[in-house]
């Protein structure tokens, strides 16, 4: 274990971008936090996470794929590909450290998606734990320890120091560079505060979450449950919930019209959405209900389904604290599951 | 010419009517009731300040006859105004002249029990800077 | 490319009866402007949605102006009196959010008027021109 | 504090559902966290007692609902109505949204609802409970054991600080007293970014613009926004986009939006309220009611149904586009 | 993808003198669509448009760009060339690069970029557009003229006389209105009575004509060629058909003290009553607000008296619908109320009068029998003043007057002094005016006539003040000429009232959709080319609802509008302009803002039923526009939000595309 003390931090984060673009959570004026690049000056947001999950790091809400140029009546075609240089996602949270699983699975499994692969190799993910976790998190519905958060690099912040622990080669290259800045250490503090978080977590409303009722091989059982048109009547619509998400992973890909040719891109898309999938013949979801139990429905059945059990959710609450009119997918599991949490 | 345009513009300034709204039906002289004590009458000052004369008006007496009763402001089809403009040559007059034609001393000696007390007031105030 | 070289685009909306013609007679008397106006003819200055103006922007105008009959004038009785209403409400959003005035509008130019017109046109390109490029409302992915 | 409580509310639904005036009731259903409400119907005052709450936190504007649930509803729908959602209410009615004769509207009084991220920026995350005593909230967290008291008034919304009215202008049966329309500093934002440079206010909107997501939420809990298909979901309109890919884009999208409300629009904050991404969007729509106000006279829309907006109007005497920037002093 | 040929005109030099017009066609080539293109001297001479003619033979085109002049000189030459080649003249799109090009831009370079982009602008529109068909609808050969004074009745006699039925719906018992009530006319001096009354009895005898006297428009739906109109025919309490009009019910009506509005208040009429003597219909009316029997049941003598039984206390408003295929409105004026006037005194005195009371109080079958007398001691009045512009051309005060001219007062006051110093020479007669506006034929005559040889005294000047004093009227006002106050003792004074539009035109023009101005004067279509016309199509103006006229011209302008009336009601169809506004019923949300801001009238909202996604159905209401009455102006589309509403020929998506071909 290795440990930074906290008065050095800016110069940690200095000797950081020396090497790599360092991106890390600050605090906006409008009082939520999100990523911003660390130049010298920037603070470290003390908020518990951003509003926007560092998915976009990989999975940008918007990436231009490819162009075509016209003249005439003759089209080019123009790949806009380019290697990405090495970037830091520091401070992200062990729920969404977790996503970057559920991500991969997706993206990188064949054929891959070479503009996310780009990004994964290149991107190097330094977490820090949780030492209060809020009423809306429920991570460890999900077997997520929110004081022991994976990545490249795993940090815990006390009062006086930093304590940072390589868990990957690119972890340990990064640790390696940064020399001075850091010296050894015993783990006893950073045990000390996971059993303080440990002890708050048994205090959250949502502790008693579980997903038993959901998983692979439940969609006969669930799809038909009536509890669907009371759960979605209220739902807007909008895709909220999915955009700050940092499990969400659907995308549409559009073309450009700039008038002298044309930018292929791809954007987030919202299963809320009425456009979502739309085809040749319509739409295959018509209704705001359908829309709705297939967002949850991907997260809990069709998803474990498919990814040896594995839920499209990490617990972050985002949507829970998100959602214009409070319905989210713990109300979702209280209810379909017959879980009523208690 | 020129003082005349000038002295034009700070009447229509100060009184702030529109001479050229007027339509000359003479409404306002047709009401007046000083119309006899007048040389120069209601409908005459409109035009006469639209036409830059007002050298005439300033050295006639007709601007301490008008009884501000306002009785052609009231009548006017138009809403020209005329008692307005009457009132801004008469302080042009008043600004010229070197001192007051009437003080507050002066008051005491002319109150009886006859002349109204309103009659006083506005006798102080057109006679006044 | 130097600066005096600049010469800004302008898309000008034209109502068919008034503006429209307005601008043809310019044409009649050889009434130069600059060639960067371009004309968009359209039924009635009413007819001219938001959307075409941000739309011009976003694919590299500099300025434009939305030309009708003279209120109380319009072939439709009341169009450009929505216009009129519309555009105001409009442009003091676009200021609102930053974006200069002087690249924005209205004028009423009649057919009668085809001088107005080359010298609204003159005088338009010239406050855009003063301005330099649209910056704040345009799209760079037009630019590629 | 508010000043009705949810029994009397739960007892008015009662009494309409038992006498048939009523044949569900839309109202706040409870989450969580005792600050996360769900529009919810209820058929039945039982599931009222478990599910209905009213507390501090019922901001939400239900107006928008009746268009979609009157549809599908046999019999009345009971609505509670705030004074500021009798005015979406009302709009609605105007452009012939929802049929009137299905809708059974209570007026209630409202005091001013809290915002939960102020109250958070205060105590921070960790929320346990809020208790409402008073005018003041008491809070305690997840890990502190000190509750932590709060002033009322120092969480409220910010749509309830510039309070517009609280007269309601449509209902069936008030309870509680009315109010009436207020005098709000609603416009003083609006008015010191009027009163900055071209450039601050540019830089001030790139800022806060930059930060949409697009989620669509600010339009989709929009009151005024009821399009069957809106012309950014249309592929056909030729604005369709599901990104705010550059700014441009997310500019495009925002001045449209509070374009097509402008003179439709009843400032009720809802578009504020749900950003997840806390753009202050009432602004722009309130840029539009303080011009309209300014230019064509004071409208309230929603004050009356039927009235005609002011963009869908006009006199002959109105100002030029032009005059709108020399009468700025 | 359309098949598009461009056409590239010279025009002599006036094109290709400043533009390239071979590098314009070379570069139009390669626009997307395009398949041909070509330039040639002249496009608009028959080899050129033979040329266009071929070419859409031997490519197939679908299209057709023409770089030319403006759209406004030869779209439509071209369209009919397109026609004859055999493809909708609406897929022919101009680019004008005469007068907003080449002879704006002294540069041949500039003149050619220039060139190609406005015909890159015309491609990408013409690739967009869609053939267009112009609707038909059919006309309903009946017409309706609401409104029974000279403008109606000249109206409705024209339209009859070209053998199209007519209705007339008038409010009051009897058609006849204004004009009925006038003694003489000017500047003949004929009698009004004598020219009006044989009309009245045309109209009533004139097979194509029917009267729904008494009667209001109450609802107007559809558009030109199809209106359907409701009438209220408003219980008069006698049967319309059987009464003969013998007066035998008025001569025994115990109700005697009613104030006559005939003779406007200044004598009395019965309960039951026939206006006056040439009333057409002749038929006795009830005034409900008067007649005992219908306020409390007692009485029914003019029932027993009747021999021919018309007396029904029980009669009811009927509604009667109608159709048409046009309109005309020709409701008239009022004299404005003088009890705003305290100048005047008109509330103070009763010798103090309205011109069209004095009208009334020289009339032979009027109060006083024809007698010029003082309305309040019956006397031989010596000295009258008349009165000009009360009310008119009044811009201070908008409750009191009115701001406009009323047109028709310095004649009628001319009439009224010389009329006055002819019967009673012993009179002294005084007219007071601002102007004296004469602009007629004989007009001027008319008035120096007065002056000169009836000793009429006209003074410039206008009275500031009447009072009433004793028997005597003491008017004091300015004599400009003279410089000098006037007070006179009059023994009566007329008051040249200013008029007004009557008050049922408001609620009627809302129900017509057809516009009017500030002061409620029905709008034209056109002040100059289309005067009998409103803007809303097949409702045409006629008289004094559409501004201050005199007898002479409203029976002109009656004529005009009976003449257009006709030319509409000669067709058996309507063709439409295609370019119109289109609702797209799926995206409408049925927010009638649309409506709000058309100013035809053109689009109505219906109930439709959708099929839903989950498979329900759906009522909702959406918006109609008939294409028959939009005229194309495309404020709706702006006003939709959602883009439901759309413009033919000048679509969103178009204009949108020469946006981009013009920005790029």
């Amino acid at each position: 274990m290795l440990k930074c003390s906290l008065d050095k931090i800016q110069n940690l984060f200095a000797e950081i971008s020396k090497s790599a673009k360092l991106y890390l959570p600050v605090d906006g004026k409008d009082g939520g936090a999100s990523y911003g690049e660390w130049s010298e000056g920037v603070e470290w947001s003390g908020a518990l996470n951003t509003t926007k999950s560092p998915k976009d790091f990989f999975f940008p809400q918007t990436e231009d794929l490819m162009a075509f140029k016209t003249a005439g009546k003759s089209i080019e075609i123009i790949d806009t590909r380019s290697e990405s240089e090495d970037f830091v996602v520091f401070g992200v949270r062990a729920c969404d450290a977790k996503s970057f699983d559920i991500l991969d699975r997706v993206f990188l499994s064949e054929p891959q998606d070479s503009f996310y692969a780009m990004k994964r190799k290149h991107g190097i993910i330094v977490t820090a734990a949780c030492t209060k976790p809020s009423e809306t998190c429920f991570c460890q519905t999900f077997g997520i320890d929110p004081a022991s958060p994976a990545g490249d690099i795993s940090t815990w912040k006390t009062a006086d120091a930093l304590y940072l622990q390589a868990n990957t080669e690119k972890g340990t290259a990064l640790l390696e560079k940064l020399g001075a800045i850091l010296e050894e250490c015993s783990d006893d503090a950073v045990n000390a505060q996971k059993e303080k978080t440990a002890a708050i977590m048994q205090k959250l409303p949502l502790k008693d979450l579980n997903t038993d009722d959901f998983g692979g091989g439940k969609t006969q059982e669930l799809f038909n449950n009536p509890a669907w048109d009371e759960l979605s009547q209220s739902c807007l619509g909008c895709g909220t919930c999915t955009f700050v998400c940092p499990t969400c992973q659907c995308y549409d890909i559009k073309d450009f019209n700039t008038g002298n040719g044309v930018i292929r891109y791809r954007c987030w898309d919202s299963c809320m959405y009425s456009e979502f999938t739309r085809m040749a013949h319509g739409n295959n979801r018509l209704t705001q209900k359908e829309r709705f139990r297939q967002r949850f429905m991907h997260k809990l059945v069709y998803y474990p389904e498919n990814n040896d059990g594995l839920f499209s959710c990490v617990g972050c609450g985002r949507c829970l604290a998100k959602c214009p009119i409070s319905m989210n997918i713990v109300k979702v599991m209280k209810k379909i599951g017959g879980n009523k949490g208690e | 010419m020129e003082n005349n345009q000038y002295l034009r513009e700070e009447i229509i300034r100060m009184s702030g009517v529109n001479p050229t709204k007027c339509m000359k039906c003479g409404k306002c002289s047709g009401t007046c009731p000083a119309y006899d004590e007048m040389e120069y009458h209601p409908h005459q000052f409109v035009s006469m300040v639209d036409n830059g004369e007002i050298e005439p008006l300033l050295n006639s007496t007709s601007i301490y006859k008008c009884l501000s009763c306002f009785a052609c402001i009231e009548r006017c089809p138009r809403g020209v105004e005329p008692a307005k403009v009457v009132e801004a040559v008469r302080l042009i007059a008043i600004r010229r002249q070197g001192a007051n034609r009437m003080t507050a001393n002066d008051i005491p000696a002319m109150v009886d029990e006859d002349t109204p007390q309103q009659l006083l007031v506005s006798a102080f105030r057109k006679y006044t800077k | 490319m130097q600066v005096n070289e600049y010469k800004p685009l302008i898309v000008a909306f034209c109502c068919n009866w008034c503006s429209y013609a307005g601008a043809d007679l310019a044409g009649n008397n050889r009434l130069a402007y600059p060639a960067d106006v371009k004309i968009i003819r359209v039924p009635c200055s009413c007819r001219v949605n938001p959307m075409f103006i941000l739309r011009a922007f976003q694919r590299g105008a500099d300025g434009v102006i939305i030309c009708g009959c003279h209120p109380g004038d319009c072939h439709y009785t009341s169009g450009n009196y929505y216009t009129r209403r519309r555009m105001a409400a409009l442009f003091s959003m676009l200021d609102f959010l930053g974006i200069e005035r002087e690249r924005t509008r209205v004028e009423w130019v009649s057919a009668a008027e085809g001088a107005k017109f080359a010298a609204t046109m003159n005088d338009f390109a010239q406050k855009v021109a003063a301005l330099g490029e649209n910056k704040r409302l345009e799209d760079l992915r037009c630019k590629k | 504090m508010q000043k009705i409580t949810r029994e009397q509310l739960i007892e008015k639904a009662s009494e309409l559902l038992a006498n048939g005036t009523v044949s569900c009731v839309l109202g706040w259903g409870a989450g969580e966290f005792g600050y996360d409400v769900t529009p919810t119907v209820f058929k039945t005052a039982e599931e009222m007692k478990t599910g209905f709450v009213f507390s501090d936190f019922c901001g939400a504007n239900f107006s928008k609902y009746l268009v979609a649930k009157t549809q599908k509803t046999e019999g009345k729908i009971l609505v509670f109505l705030k004074p500021c959602d009798t005015y979406s209410f009302n709009q609605l009615l105007t452009e012939h949204r929802f049929d009137r004769e299905k809708v059974y509207a209570v007026g209630i009084p409202c005091e001013g609802m809290a915002d939960i991220s102020k109250i958070k920026a205060i105590c921070g995350e960790g929320i346990s409970s809020i208790t409402a005593e008073g005018d003041t909230f008491i809070v305690t967290t997840l890990y502190d054991d000190e509750p932590i008291a709060i002033e009322a008034s120092a969480v409220l919304a910010e749509r309830c600080v510039n309070c517009k009215s609280k007269k309601h202008v449509a209902y069936d049966e008030l309870m509680g007293e009315d109010g009436d329309v207020l005098d709000s500093g609603r416009f003083d934002e609006v008015a010191r970014l009027e009163a900055m440079t071209p450039d601050e206010r540019f830089a001030f909107w790139q800022n806060e613009l930059s930060r949409c997501i697009r989620c669509n939420a600010c339009r989709d809990a929009c009151p005024a926004c009821t399009c069957e298909k809106c012309v950014f979901d249309n592929p056909k309109s030729g604005v369709e986009n599901k990104s705010p890919a550059n700014s441009f884009e997310e500019k495009l999208f925002h001045i449209i939006r509070a374009f097509h409300v402008a003179g439709r629009c009843t400032d009720c904050g809802e578009c504020s309220r749900v950003c997840p991404q806390n753009i202050p969007l009432h602004l722009l729509n309130r840029k539009f009611i303080k011009d309209i106000n300014e230019f064509y006279g004071d409208y309230q829309a929603g004050a009356e149904v039927g009235s005609r907006a002011p963009l869908v109007n006009y006199t002959t005497a109105d100002l030029e586009p032009g005059e709108v920037f020399n009468r700025e002093g | 993808m359309q098949r598009v040929g461009v056409f590239v005109c010279w025009c002599g030099s006036n094109i290709a003198g400043t533009v390239d017009v071979q590098a314009v066609s070379e570069a139009l080539k390669n626009e997307p669509g395009v398949v041909f293109s070509t330039n040639y001297q002249y496009m608009c001479s028959q080899a050129g448009q033979d040329m266009i003619k071929n070419a859409v033979k031997e490519h197939r085109l679908t299209g057709i760009v023409v770089c030319s002049c403006s759209p406004r000189m030869h779209e439509a030459t071209f369209r009919k060339t397109a026609a004859a080649a055999g493809i909708n003249p609406y897929m022919v799109e101009i680019a004008n690069i005469r007068e907003q090009c080449s002879w704006v831009h002294k540069d041949m370079l500039t003149g050619t970029e220039k060139a190609i982009i406005l015909g890159k602008a015309a491609v990408a529109k013409v690739n967009l557009n869609t053939p267009l068909i112009p609707g038909e609808s059919p006309v309903t050969k009946r017409a309706l003229v609401i409104g029974g004074g000279i403008a109606g009745i000249q109206t409705a006699l024209d339209i009859a006389d070209a053998g199209f039925p007519v209705d007339i719906v008038e409010k009051q018992p009897t058609i006849g209105g204004k004009m009925a009530q006038l003694d003489k006319t000017f500047p003949t001096l004929d009698c009004a009575a004598c020219i009006l009354t044989p009309k009245m009895v045309d109209v009533a005898q004139n097979e194509n004509i029917r009267i729904f006297s008494y009667s209001e428009v109450t609802e107007v739906k559809g558009f030109v060629g199809n209106f359907d109109v409701t009438i209220k025919k408003k219980a008069r309490f006698v049967n319309e058909d059987i009464c003969t009009g013998c007066g035998a019910c008025v001569e025994k009506c115990p109700m005697k003290k009613v104030p006559n509005e005939f003779n406007l208040g200044m004598d009395n009429r019965h309960a039951i009553y026939i206006p006056f003597a040439q009333a057409v219909p002749k038929v006795a009316t009830i005034d409900p607000n008067a007649c005992n029997m219908l306020k409390n049941g007692k009485c029914g003598l003019c029932a027993r008296v009747c021999a021919a039984g018309a007396i029904d206390y029980k009669q009811k408003d009927q509604f009667i619908e109608e159709k048409y295929g046009a309109i005309v409105v020709a409701t008239g004026f009022n004299p404005i109320s003088m009890e705003k006037f305290d100048e005047y005194a008109y509330s103070q005195s009763k010798d103090v009068i309205t011109s069209l009371e004095f009208e009334r109080l020289t009339n032979a079958a009027g109060p006083s029998a024809g007698k010029l007398i003082r309305p309040s001691d019956g006397k031989h009045p010596h000295t009258i003043v008349f009165v000009q512009c009360v009310g008119s051309r009044c811009e201070s005060c908008a409750e009191k007057g009115k701001e406009y001219c009323s047109k028709i007062c310095c004649m009628y006051t001319a009439k009224h002094a010389m009329l006055t110093r002819d019967k009673y020479p012993d009179t002294e007669v005084y007219v007071f005016y601002i102007d004296v506006r004469t602009p007629g034929k004989n007009f001027d005559e008319f008035y120096r006539r007065a002056v000169e040889e009836y000793g009429v005294k006209y003074v410039k000047g206008m009275v500031g003040k009447i009072v009433p004093e004793g028997d005597k009227l003491k008017v004091q006002a300015s004599d400009l000429i003279a410089n000098r106050q006037l007070h006179i003792d009059a023994d009566l004074v007329v008051l040249a009232a200013a008029i007004e539009p009557d008050k049922s035109a408001r609620p009627l023009a809302t129900m017509l959709t057809a516009s009017m101005d500030t002061n409620d004067f029905f709008t034209e279509a056109h002040p100059k080319l289309r005067p009998v016309e409103s803007p809303t199509a097949g409702v045409f103006l006629s008289g004094a609802c559409q501004g201050p006229k005199d007898i002479p011209e409203t029976v002109s302008q009656a004529g005009a509008a009976a003449a257009k009336v006709i030319g509409l009601l000669a067709k058996d169809k309507l063709m439409g302009n295609p370019c119109v506004a289109q609702s797209d019923e799926l995206m409408c949300n049925g927010c009638s803002t649309c409506a709000n801001v058309c100013p035809y009238g053109a689009i109505s909202y219906e109930d439709k039923e959708f099929r839903m996604p989950d498979r329900t159905t759906k009522i909702r209401r959406v918006a109609a526009v008939n294409p028959a009455v939009c005229q194309g102006c495309g404020a709706c589309t702006v006003a939709c939000p959602s883009g439901a509403m759309d413009l033919k020929g000048f679509a969103n998506s178009q204009i949108m595309a020469e946006v981009d071909a013009i920005c790029k």
